[in-house]
């Protein structure tokens, strides 16, 4: 079947210094691709590219086939593509049901029909699914600035299934999770995948994570790509030791 | 509920409680850009109070006289109005900002209260409004004797008109457009300028351009005398010809030597060779210690007035008193504080001798005095 | 008339170039910026009034006064306890501080507008035909003065060095060991000077009122925008440019939409060129 | 607990003016329409999170549509809606700007805008009789009821201020309300979750424009004479003011900063021109220690004190 993100020679200078310097890859479904590489190896510029937050000097960005180059964010996430950021970023007024609300009710209908349609936008059912699934229960109505970082990083994972997205990207979704909630997180998300065939592009610096959920690595350094493989096949490549710990 | 609210305004209007004292809310510009004229109006007018009451008041009635600042703001005025109305008032007294009468006028017509305004602008009289009354010329009195001074004094073929952009100069400024036209005298440059403005460097140069005869200037206190410093400063030549305002103390004292050798129309003015305008200006001075300007003899003698009306119809009433002051003819040997012979006519304006001055440095001097346009 | 447009560009660069600075030093936009330069000006007028000083003794006093009140108690009192809260709270203090003054000065000292006396000679030179006021010719040259001591200051004093690293980077100046407290607040004070300054020019021209603030502070802004935000030299460049063509249109062009030449320019500068026409393009981080 | 507030506030509107003189109703009725121009403003700044100076131009608009309309004889209702249309609009075209700068640099674009619709309708003499202003404008009579008399038409304002305020509640109410807060909050974080940052930006200008000429509409029979001076930056600046010290982003903000921004005047009236200078103070000081203005105050006051609110409620 045809790849879900297909990557083909992106780009991405900032006046000069090459962030990305032609990077090609591909996605298929209920894949699970880490991302990793030292700091500036361009990860996240990478992410922005893709997901329209930055314009990409050069080079193409494909959703199942049709190119998305360049598209504003919020019409990717109609398309099925969701995010979550490096910085953890929730609606600390709304509560945790409320911001659940708020991740999914964009995703189909018109401006119009949300006006005059329900006040959950009916998602409250989904929203309360989510919430048990995150195990976030006792926290509903809780105001999201009120939670530990732990769940409002969960939260903010949760947030970015609301719409059922077919990809996600996850930017470094382990940071800052105490180890006891981290084997939760890496469940919750291996069931997801399982069940909603979703597809995940991730990048983490927790290789203890990374290589038990990843089913595929890619490994970035000055924005190139220097070696991909199963996680076994990166854990002793050569190149890849050398890249971290430099010669 | 409609029942209810007839009573209420029934009471209003009668005024009929028996009071030692007769209310006339003095409601006038105290801030704002109208605060020079609003504060000399009040003093007038408080002096004629004071004057009053010391001998007894009118038919053995106290005037007590509460004050409201409008701001200069007609929506303000408009409330200050409204409130100086529900204190059950006899007569009420201002504003003097034409934009503010207008907003309020409609009020004291409902309420059927004889308002005795300081404003100017033309249209005020001519809203058929039967209770309101003018102190000084409004525009279509004064525009007409400037027109001929211009013509027959300075025999200028061609003019220029330079405006403050406000209801009051907007008014004045078409009058005069018509008045030279009606006497084919071209107008060569029509330069409107903003309230409050400073800068008229641009201003004075578009004039040089025109190099009209003679230049009208139609403004504010505070911005005449800011166009009179550039006007000197550019050395504009060509007689500058004004209004009252053009001439007053307040643009004196503020241009300085740059009012000098300024000509114009004053219907009302402190330095009018009559005896009891001079006297007022003393009595103003002593009480006040500052020169009062034309503003303050409207307000003295919109009091006056009233005292007269009121004691010629015997009690206080205000639509009989409104009535009686359509067509009267006060004479200042039957009432002194009129200081000069004042006609009102049918729909409340003025009519009064009128003068032509020049200032000569620093001093506002009496040149010609001009008939009443009556006689 | 190119003259008389310099003058007032003169003016409102003085103005702009102070805007400027409390923005790049402390993100502060002062929406009084106008009326900062209407107080100093009866600063001076009290002093001669109640103080009975003479006019030169009494611009001293007025300075001194407008140094403290306009610079360090606008920073103490106003600034500080609000910019923790974020920009928009400062702007919207700064309106309120604006109608302050104008209540203040219209309540204790007068409402109509009051002479104001000239420092210098008011007559006029008869230079080739066209007349020339000496006015005009001190406004320029003194703000063409005050302008290049300022750059010089910046530019060559190790202080003045200091205060440009605070403006362009707080955080790394900090770093770096410089005081930026104090240097926000030497920026403070330059623009209490600069405003003191504007108002002693302009005065005796657009005589002492509590309300010439408005339209100034309005014109300062645009000033400020159009030469580029976060440049000293665009707001001169700005200043200069809105004098002259303020002037040009009400001459040449309809008088009564003078008011909307700064406003046009405004408008067009932030749709197309955010930054500016001098400035640089300030990254918002993600 | 709220909805009994608010059901005790609508009772003491409606009974209020009956004990009051003229002047009394008229500032009750100003109120009203002041606050219908707040919920707009606060719609737009307080939960869309997007500062306008212009408020004061679109209650010009909506109130030179009415005055036009009606002295031409046109019932009032085609003035509402043709001023709100226009508004939103012209509100929606305003908010364009707002998408490309910063919150400071919108300030002065709506700074600009507003001035300069102010000389348009001081300078189109044409249209709006310029400086003279347009006087004799009626008051509607609506099927029968005549809102001549002060009384009566202080109800009516009541009535259009409880149907835009039930129009603006449902509105938060709705996902839209959740969509600009977001707006407000995050605008990346909003747009990575679908929320087209862009349309909603629009959107709050828009709305909240319209709801400006709406108020706009009613003052024009409040005063019965309008002209151009009336709508410059003072009125804008004042509902600016409106919301910050009623509290931004909360609903019973505008109502409480209309009440604080119109009565106060009058009960500072003995300190003459003092109202002013004091009111100005509160301002700082309030923004200083509590930016989300009194019933931000108050919910602190709340949060800090548990125990004697819980037991008293």
């Amino acid at each position: 079947m045809a790849a879900v993100l297909q990557v083909r020679d992106l780009r991405k200078s900032f006046g000069g210094i090459g962030a990305v310097n032609g990077v090609s890859f591909a996605v298929h479904e209920g894949e699970i691709l880490g991302l990793i590489g030292p700091n500036g190896s361009g990860k996240s510029t990478l992410f922005n590219c893709i997901l329209g937050q930055l314009a990409p000097s050069s080079g193409e960005v494909r959703i199942d086939g049709r190119p998305i180059t360049g598209t504003r964010p919020c019409d990717l996430n109609r398309l099925g593509i969701g995010r979550t950021f490096q910085l953890l970023q929730v609606f600390p007024q709304l509560s945790v049901r409320e911001n659940l609300v708020l991740a999914g009710q964009e995703h189909e209908g018109g401006m119009w029909s949300r006006l005059f349609g329900p006040r959950d936008a009916g998602l409250g059912a989904a929203a309360n699914r989510m919430i048990e699934f995150f195990r976030l229960t006792a926290l509903a109505d809780e105001r999201a600035g009120a939670l530990s970082y732990g769940q409002q990083k969960l939260l903010d994972v949760a947030m970015a299934f609301m719409s059922g997205p077919r990809l996600v990207l996850l930017d470094e979704p382990a940071g800052g999770v105490n180890p006891t909630m981290l084997g939760g997180l890496r469940e919750r998300l291996k069931a997801i995948n399982q069940t909603a065939r979703a597809t995940f592009v991730v990048i983490e610096h927790n290789m203890e994570f990374v290589m038990s959920l990843c089913t595929r690595i890619l490994v970035l350094a000055e924005g190139r790509i220097i070696a991909q493989g199963s996680p076994e096949e990166i854990r002793n490549d050569r190149a890849v030791i050398e890249a971290y710990l430099g010669n | 509920m409609k029942m209810f609210l007839t009573a209420v305004l029934a009471l209003a209007a009668s005024g009929a409680a028996a009071q030692q004292t007769v209310n006339m809310p003095i409601v006038i510009e105290l801030s704002g850009a109208g605060a020079v004229s609003g504060t000399n109006f009040r003093d007038g007018a408080v002096l004629a109070i004071e004057e009053i009451n010391a001998k007894g008041g009118i038919l053995k009635r106290k005037i007590s006289a509460p004050q409201s600042d409008t701001q200069s703001n007609p929506g303000v005025s408009r409330a200050q109005v409204q409130k100086a109305i529900d204190s059950d008032p006899y007569v009420i007294l201002g504003p003097v900002f034409s934009g503010s009468v207008k907003v309020n006028m409609i009020l004291c017509q409902q309420a059927e209260v004889p308002q005795i305004t300081g404003a100017e602008a033309a249209d005020i009289t001519q809203a058929g409004n039967p209770y309101i009354f003018r102190t000084s010329f409004g525009q279509q009195m004064s525009m007409p004797k400037i027109a001929n001074y211009i013509r027959d004094g300075l025999k200028a073929r061609t003019v220029s008109v330079l405006w403050v952009n406000n209801d009051f100069g907007k008014g004045g400024r078409d009058t005069f457009v018509k008045e030279m036209a009606a006497r084919n005298i071209k107008v060569v440059s029509d330069v409107s300028t903003e309230s409050g403005q400073v800068d008229f460097a641009a201003d004075v140069v578009r004039l040089k351009g025109a190099n009209a005869d003679a230049i009208f200037v139609y403004t504010n206190e505070e911005e005449s005398a800011r166009f009179l410093r550039e006007a000197r400063k550019q050395g504009i030549s060509k007689p500058l010809i004004g209004e009252t305002t053009l001439l007053g103390q307040k643009v004196i004292e503020l241009a300085g030597a740059a009012a000098n050798g300024v000509k114009g129309h004053v219907g009302l003015t402190v330095d009018a060779p009559v005896a009891a305008v001079q006297a007022f200006r003393a009595k103003f001075q002593k009480r006040f210690n500052y020169l009062p300007d034309h503003n303050g003899i409207k307000g003295y003698t919109g009091v006056y007035a009233v005292k007269h009306a009121t004691e010629k119809i015997g009690k206080f009433d205000r639509r009989l008193l409104a009535k009686t002051l359509h067509g009267l003819t006060i004479k200042p040997e039957q009432e002194p504080g009129i200081l000069m012979e004042a006609t009102w006519d049918a729909n409340g304006d003025i009519d009064r001798i009128s003068f032509l001055a020049e200032v000569v440095d620093g001093k506002q001097k009496i040149v010609q005095t001009l008939p009443k346009l009556g006689k | 008339m190119l003259l008389a447009g310099l003058a007032t560009g003169g003016i409102y660069s003085l103005v702009a170039i102070g805007f400027v600075l409390l923005w790049q030093t402390s993100q502060t936009i002062n929406f009084a910026q106008g009326e900062f330069v209407m107080l100093p000006a009866f600063f001076v007028l009290a002093a001669m009034k109640f103080g009975g000083l003479s006019f030169a003794a009494a611009m001293g006093v007025g300075l001194a006064v407008s140094l403290l009140v306009l610079g360090l108690l606008f920073k103490r009192l106003v600034v500080d306890p609000v910019i923790r809260h974020g920009v928009l709270p400062l702007v919207i203090s700064t309106i309120a501080l604006a109608i302050l003054m104008k209540e203040g000065v219209k309540e204790f000292y007068a409402a109509d507008a009051q002479p104001f006396p000239a420092a210098w000679a008011t007559t006029n030179l008869q230079v080739g035909g066209a007349v020339v006021s000496v006015q005009n010719l001190v406004i320029i040259a003194v703000a063409v003065l005050a302008v290049v001591a300022l750059q010089y200051f910046l530019g060559a004093t190790r202080t003045g060095r200091r205060m440009q690293a605070t403006a362009q980077n707080p955080l790394l100046a900090r770093v770096l060991g410089i005081p930026v407290g104090r240097m926000v607040l030497y920026t403070f004070l330059i623009n209490a000077g600069l405003v003191a300054l504007a108002s002693f020019l302009v005065s005796p021209i657009y005589l002492a009122k509590f309300t010439n603030g408005e339209t100034l502070g309005l014109v300062a802004f645009v000033a400020a925008i159009v030469g580029g935000f976060n440049q000293v030299r665009g707001a001169i460049a700005g200043g200069l440019l809105l004098g002259v063509a303020d002037n040009f249109v009400a001459a040449y062009l309809s008088a009564q939409y003078r008011a909307a030449i700064p406003l046009l320019l405004l408008i067009a500068v932030i749709l197309w060129r955010p930054q500016g026409l001098l400035g640089r393009a300030e990254e918002r981080s993600v | 607990m709220k909805k009994a507030l608010a059901l005790a506030v609508l009772a003491l509107v409606v009974a209020a003016p009956f004990g009051l003189k003229p002047y009394g109703i008229y500032l009750l009725s100003l109120w009203a329409v002041m606050t219908i121009a707040a919920i707009g403003l606060n719609l737009t700044l307080g939960y869309a999170g997007q500062i306008s100076l212009a408020q004061a131009s679109f209650v010009g608009i909506g109130a030179y549509t009415a005055a036009l309309l009606t002295t031409q004889g046109w019932p009032l209702g085609a003035a509402f809606a043709l001023a709100a249309l226009l508004c939103f609009v012209i509100g929606w075209l305003l908010g364009y700007p707002a998408l490309r700068v910063a919150h400071h640099y919108l300030a002065f674009v709506t700074l600009a805008f507003a001035t300069l619709v102010y000389l348009i309708l001081r300078n189109e003499e044409w249209l709006t009789r310029g400086v003279y202003g347009i006087s004799g404008i009626p008051r509607p009579t609506l099927l029968g009821w005549s809102t001549k008399a002060p009384l009566d038409f202080y109800f009516f304002c009541l009535g259009v201020l409880v149907l835009a305020s039930a129009a603006a509640w449902w509105l938060l109410r709705s996902p839209w309300g959740r969509a600009f807060t977001a707006l407000r909050e995050n605008p990346i974080r909003a747009s990575s979750l679908g929320i087209d940052t862009r349309r909603y930006t629009l959107m709050a200008f828009a709305i909240g424009s319209a709801l400006g000429g709406i108020a706009g509409v009613l003052y024009a029979p409040l005063v019965q004479f309008i002209e151009p001076t009336a709508f410059t930056l003072g009125l804008s600046f004042n509902l600016l003011l409106m919301v910050i010290v009623g509290g931004a982003g909360r609903f019973a903000g505008p109502f409480l900063g209309a009440a604080v921004s119109v009565l106060l005047p009058e009960w500072l009236r003995f300190s003459e021109g003092l109202y002013l200078m004091i009111y100005a103070v509160f301002v700082i000081v309030l923004l200083a220690f509590c930016p989300s203005g009194l019933l931000g105050l108050a919910e602190r006051l709340r949060d800090s004190w548990p125990r004697f609110f819980k037991s008293a409620t």
